[in-house]
């Protein structure tokens, strides 16, 4: 009977096809909760900086966390070596969340150090992956953006504990970045998800340092100079 | 699109006579639907866009009011081009069996010009001004006959605006008056967030005499206190900052800093 | 004048569009209730088609049910009357139901005498409306096409008990109108999700029908051999 | 002031980027749906098989509609081009409901010339795809699995009406062909989803089919010959 | 400090008004509890007649059924004394639930007996219960017109054991019976949400019986003669 | 035929008895739209206190909304009448959301006259209803509590907008009324679900009041002196 | 995985070293959920294939002897393999704490065992037997020393099964016994769907009489009486074919149609 | 024996043991509402520290609270007696809330008694119960870990109104503790969903102390000049 046994043919094929894609999902799983594990130091380490003693040596910390990175990198091998090609956005979902927080160390690492935004490339190039699709395996875009808008939120408590710890600078400088973010991201024409809904934070995170410089302002605390009012109001 | 490849249908039997009526007569309904939706599209995106514009429109005040200037010829654009398509295809009919395609656009239209109204006067924009913004001249010149003297022919077209529609795009202006009043705090233009509190107050007291006039009512409702309570908790903490050092000496503070 | 004056004024002229609105919606439900009762009791008579008694006589019930379409007529002024010229749509979704139901019955009827389906036109000269919204308070064709699909289940349960009660050539007759039906709903690019919902339900009425033609079939019950329809038809 | 500037940059550059993505998706939507007007042409053809005359020469329709399979290539090549390279699966739910009709009347003609199974390269050659996805714009395994559980549907009521109009011979393949796809199902793990709610209603298509075979088979209106049964059972 | 005491004062009445009536609900509770346990078992009872035993000797178990009423009666009773007066409808949705099913086991043993629907008076007799609110603890009308309707589900199914065990005539019985059911519903103006969609499932119900009378019909195996529709029709 | 013609008695009866009850809740509803619109507007003038000039002359305030009670109590009156004796909780989800912003609108008069918690007797009198259920149509424990609590969230607000006002003393008596509140409502064990979820607002509001007589204490704008921790603790 | 990053935490601080021990007590609880949870997803697995293999059994009989004995084998395979595993992890601890780390495992499990159990003796395997199914002989004797006489050493192991559990698995044993007497009616093997009416349908009565013992008891009860008026309508449909014609031509012609 | 005898004979059995825990079940809800209300009232007497008097003399307080939790080692007794050996887990369910609760005063009362993390030992033995679930009725390792964070809540919340009362310095030792215990839960590798979703909260609850710590720093009222803990500590 000919077609009976074409029919299983096909069929067994197919389904080592659907093992083989299980199997995949498995492995990538495995490796993502190690990443996990390993962001999750990265980050404690990072945490150091909202203490006095760190605030006062940040880039004791940020050697240490850009050193983590390297660790990083062969993560994102071992999962770009288990996926087939150009499936990418088919298993996207299972590190979308880890990459968005190393977005947003790699991102607080380059403000700390340089007190500039990271571009797509340089936090890329930290992870050790892509920024095209083209060229292997790489970062999403709205990835990328969701790391920047969680270092507003950690910028807008780091204003306040710098400002504990005596370092009364900080908040002008992380006010101004912020105030440069926001520009930002109001060119873009953000559609109603989860983007969007971090983007309304950014808002608050900004009020917030604004609060705090004007703290400081008018305490006179801060080195900006600053001419006195005129009597006349 | 193309109807072709059905006409080949059995004209001997009566059913399927009738139904080839029918797919004219709902192909007509949903494609003059489709348009209008995609229309209603195109103005809800450029709508937005004026909103934004407008938003810039108060940081530096130099440059504001070519900014409003900026934002009222978008919305005149939008006019003049989309909401002109809209009439027209609204002309002769129930417009409530239409009111879902452009509902959207007409609702960020309504957000966009009351808050450049709102900007402008510092009052609130009423139905019947929304209504007449909203009735259209269309030059239809062009049409006659071209050697002669050319005697202008001035149609009136009209969106019709139903005033549930007309509410819920104040209850949305209330969002952007919001934004507005956050901005001016780090901006430091402190007066205009107590200029901001009490009408958005007024706005939200008249809602909350409405019963449920629509299912969308609730929800922006709910939208519109948040909003209200944003801005109450912007002028206490204003006020609260203020209470520490003479209001004078904060205001040039904060324009100097943002100056330099 | 501040905007908190204007709003006032603003607002309380639509109130009191508002509140005469809600008038009308009240006066229209108040005269729907009454004919969704009466197109129950309309119901209830075509119902004993479904009964042996009822199946061997149809025109006694047929007559009956028109008698009581005069009935109809009466509320659609009513109805009518009550409503701003130009604002069929707005409130629509008041007769929506009962007008689909009115359908229905309207289509039942004329299968039952003629077996042919119901023109828009006839639907809705039985209930005393028109068919263009120009001329007035009319059917809308959506509803006019749901009370044809709920014909179709109503027929597959009819043939059903035509064979229970010994009538072997109706299922035949309903088979070649559902077919019919279902070549016409295909020609049309439904958008209207509750019609394209109940056009699914469509499909299996058929088949039902066609199962029930084949137990007739192969029993050699049905009278009629199947020729195919004369050209002429 | 530098920062500020290049952080414009950024962001310009993603927003056209965000912007052009929008525009495919608009483009992929309007093909699609021309693509699905097709599609419903071409069921509608495909459903005169059910009509007695239509049973009588299968070989016309099918002619007809695999015809029509040419335009259908078109639509293909149409996506497959606005399509930016890798990101099919980021797509993919535009047209994964067509794909899916379109291999069920792929998977019917087939069935219909040949009596046999369409296999996956027959299948995506017919619509101008390719089968793996290294290769461009191809059918998705799920998707064409799914086709084949729709034809197991359509061929259910396809043998009922092929004994009403007298073919007593069909039902008797189409359990064989039945049989063999429930068969090669039954080989694959399928989780539960979409697909292993579809394959769960074939039991009752072959169950349904069965019944057929036996009402011809006691009847002995098959051609198969069947000995009598002992008489000392 | 009085502000402080006088509302000490007014929520430690509140609070203990709230503890009673925690205990009331309590008890209710814990009856009710042991009512559904008994409930169930006279549940499994009365499934017997679907077996094939069962269903030749109906009366050994509708007598079985019947005397375990006398229990449901003592648990009416202590639920209706630990009842506050005229408290009924605070506390219904404890009891709701076994009084649809007890009342569903009363019409299931009438209509095995006699073949006809029982009453609201009957059925609240069985229960221990009165009918009308003013009389004291009496069985919600919708409850019992619940009853009425699970007891149509019941029957659908009864009518197919029926027929697997040899007994062609009672779905004749069954069909006559629901489509009463069916009429008599159709009369009601239900808004009771829940008991207008199980209303819905009456119509399929209905029409499942109609099926297995068909099917009965068709192979000539009930015994009530059907005369054929005259010719002339 | 015996059974069919029970049945319909059956029915017919239950149809009159359910029609009647279909009236009665048309009636109470339409009285019921009619005082939430009367509520609306009693809310609308309360909203007055958050401007600067209300909340200067409250009793302005409290006096016109004191006076809107007197027709409130019209409304009660019409809908009592129109209930049957005995059946309060069968109808009182139409009256719930209500009389829980009629309760919160007391409660709120009450607060801004005395600063003190109104009692359940005050609040019943001031709509015209009784506190007990024997006495005849009552206010539910319940929707009394729901109205404190709604009360709690409007304080709250109302504390924020008396310190943009320059009224800083208020918050301070807020937050012990809020506090008081909060112990109160700890001593109930809370089975109600929407009064448990509601109850636990409760502490934000409280929570947030608190924050506030924080921010003013802190800057010493408050009057009351609070004297330092003594240094020994 | 490893933790040695994180030992570098501060030793003075009193709370860092409690929580360092939290995490040590936290991984290792953790850890063993993790291998249950594997152990039961493969034994989900081959559980579920076993059941595939027993749905053949019936279709030919003359190989069904052999296919049941395959199926044996699995489970069996499963018993020494994963099962003791399982067994090993529970030991010394109370097992409701892992219960939901391995319950979809056991039930499945249990609805292949008693699977096989029905197909084998028409009856139902009661909770003991299963119980004793999952008492475990371990051979141990391999620790012992080598050269020495070996003295076998049998440990006993156990997986307990919690009545609930069994009562899951039972209920979904009654799908399995749906689908056999499904596909029997289209093999013509007409007496074994008679013969699963019943003991599906006392299954079913026996459900009907518990309370609400677990969250899942519902849903599953409800497939059970669809799974139930499956069979019901099968057997009808038999009965009502099986009143035209005699039943033994019917099984003859169905057999030889296959057979062929 | 055939299924259906051997069905009722497994079945029964089971269902007697099925009824003995229910017994079991409703013995210990019965045990646990008590303690509930008695932690009601433990809660009501901590929350009195959170009033300028309280604030004072904490002590009064905590010594009351200690006293309480004598009572509550009783409740555990007569719990764990009603336990089944080694089935802890299986009723876990109904303690888990209050057993939190309780972990959370007791936290509570430590640290206002000596500003230090409560171990889980010494917070086992407040309740009476062991650590290990070797020893007998035991508290499981996540509750007392949800109980340091319901303090961290609280702690935030005592941190306002310690200002408010003049205590400048409390805040700053709040800060100093919620820093320790966010950082050793980000050593946690959390898995349980509730405690992580509870961690996620602890952030906000640690910046808002940052944030009063940063308003008394900026206002130079806190006494003690932040110096880094001396090595000793
Ligand atoms: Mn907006
Ligand atoms: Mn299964």
């Amino acid at each position: 009977m000919a077609l009976n046994e074409s029919a299983t043919n096909v069929f067994s094929e197919i389904r080592s096809y659907m093992n083989a894609e299980q199997d995949i999902r498995e492995e990538i799983r495995s490796v993502v909760r190690d990443l996990e594990q390993h962001g999750r130091e990265m980050l404690a380490v990072m945490q150091m900086v909202h203490q006095p003693d760190g605030l006062k040596d940040t880039s004791a910390i940020t050697t240490k966390a850009r050193g983590m990175f390297e660790e990083v990198k062969k993560y994102f091998v071992l999962i770009s070596d288990k996926l087939p090609e150009n499936q990418y956005y088919r298993f996207h979902d299972h590190w979308r969340f880890i990459m968005q927080r190393l977005s947003f160390l790699a991102a607080f690492i380059v403000f700390l150090e340089s007190e500039s935004m990271i571009g797509c490339e340089d936090c890329a190039q930290m992870m050790g992956v892509k920024t095209k699709r083209e060229e292997g395996f790489h970062i999403d875009l709205d990835d990328y953006l969701m790391g920047l808008l969680q270092l507003a939120s950690e910028l807008s408590r780091f204003s306040v504990n710098a400002v504990t710890a005596g370092d009364y600078n900080r908040p002008v400088k992380i006010a101004k970045f912020l105030g440069d973010l926001d520009s930002g991201f109001r060119l873009l024409n953000l559609k109603n998800d989860s983007l969007r809904k971090r983007f309304d934070a950014l808002k608050y995170d900004l009020k917030k340092v604004e609060e705090v410089v004007y703290d400081v302002t008018i305490r006179k605390l801060a080195s900006t100079t600053i001419t006195p009012a005129p009597s006349g109001e | 699109r193309k109807q072709d490849t059905t006409t080949e249908i059995d004209e001997s039997n009566p059913i399927m006579v009738s139904f080839k009526q029918f797919q004219i007569k709902l192909d007509s309904k949903h494609d003059k639907h489709e348009r209008i939706v995609k229309l209603s599209r195109d103005i809800t995106i450029e709508s937005k866009r004026a909103i934004f514009l407008l938003h810039r429109a108060n940081q530096d005040d130099p440059k504001a009011c070519s900014i409003i200037e900026e934002a009222e010829g978008k919305l005149h654009e939008i006019k003049k081009t989309k909401w002109v398509d809209v009439a027209k295809e609204l002309m002769h009919e129930d417009i409530y069996q239409f009111l879902r395609a452009y509902s959207p656009g007409l609702q960020e239209y309504i957000e966009a010009v009351t808050f450049l109204y709102f900007m402008k006067t510092k009052t609130l924009m009423s139905l019947p001004q929304m209504q007449s913004d909203l009735t259209l001249k269309v030059d239809e010149t062009e049409n006659s006959t071209e050697d002669s003297e050319i005697t202008p022919v001035i149609t009136e077209l009209t969106v019709p605006v139903p005033p549930v529609e007309y509410l819920l795009g104040i209850a949305d202006l209330t969002g952007e008056l919001m934004r507005m009043a956050i901005r001016c705090v780090s901006t430091g233009s402190l007066d205009v967030v107590f200029d901001l509190l009490n009408p958005i107050k007024s706005i939200h007291d008249s809602f909350v005499q409405f019963g449920p006039i629509s299912r969308e009512l609730p929800r922006k409702l709910n939208v519109l206190r948040q909003s209200l309570m944003k801005v109450e908790a912007a002028c206490y903490t204003l006020k609260i900052r203020g209470s520490e050092f003479p209001k004078h000496m904060l205001v040039n503070l904060l324009n100097e800093d943002h100056g330099g």
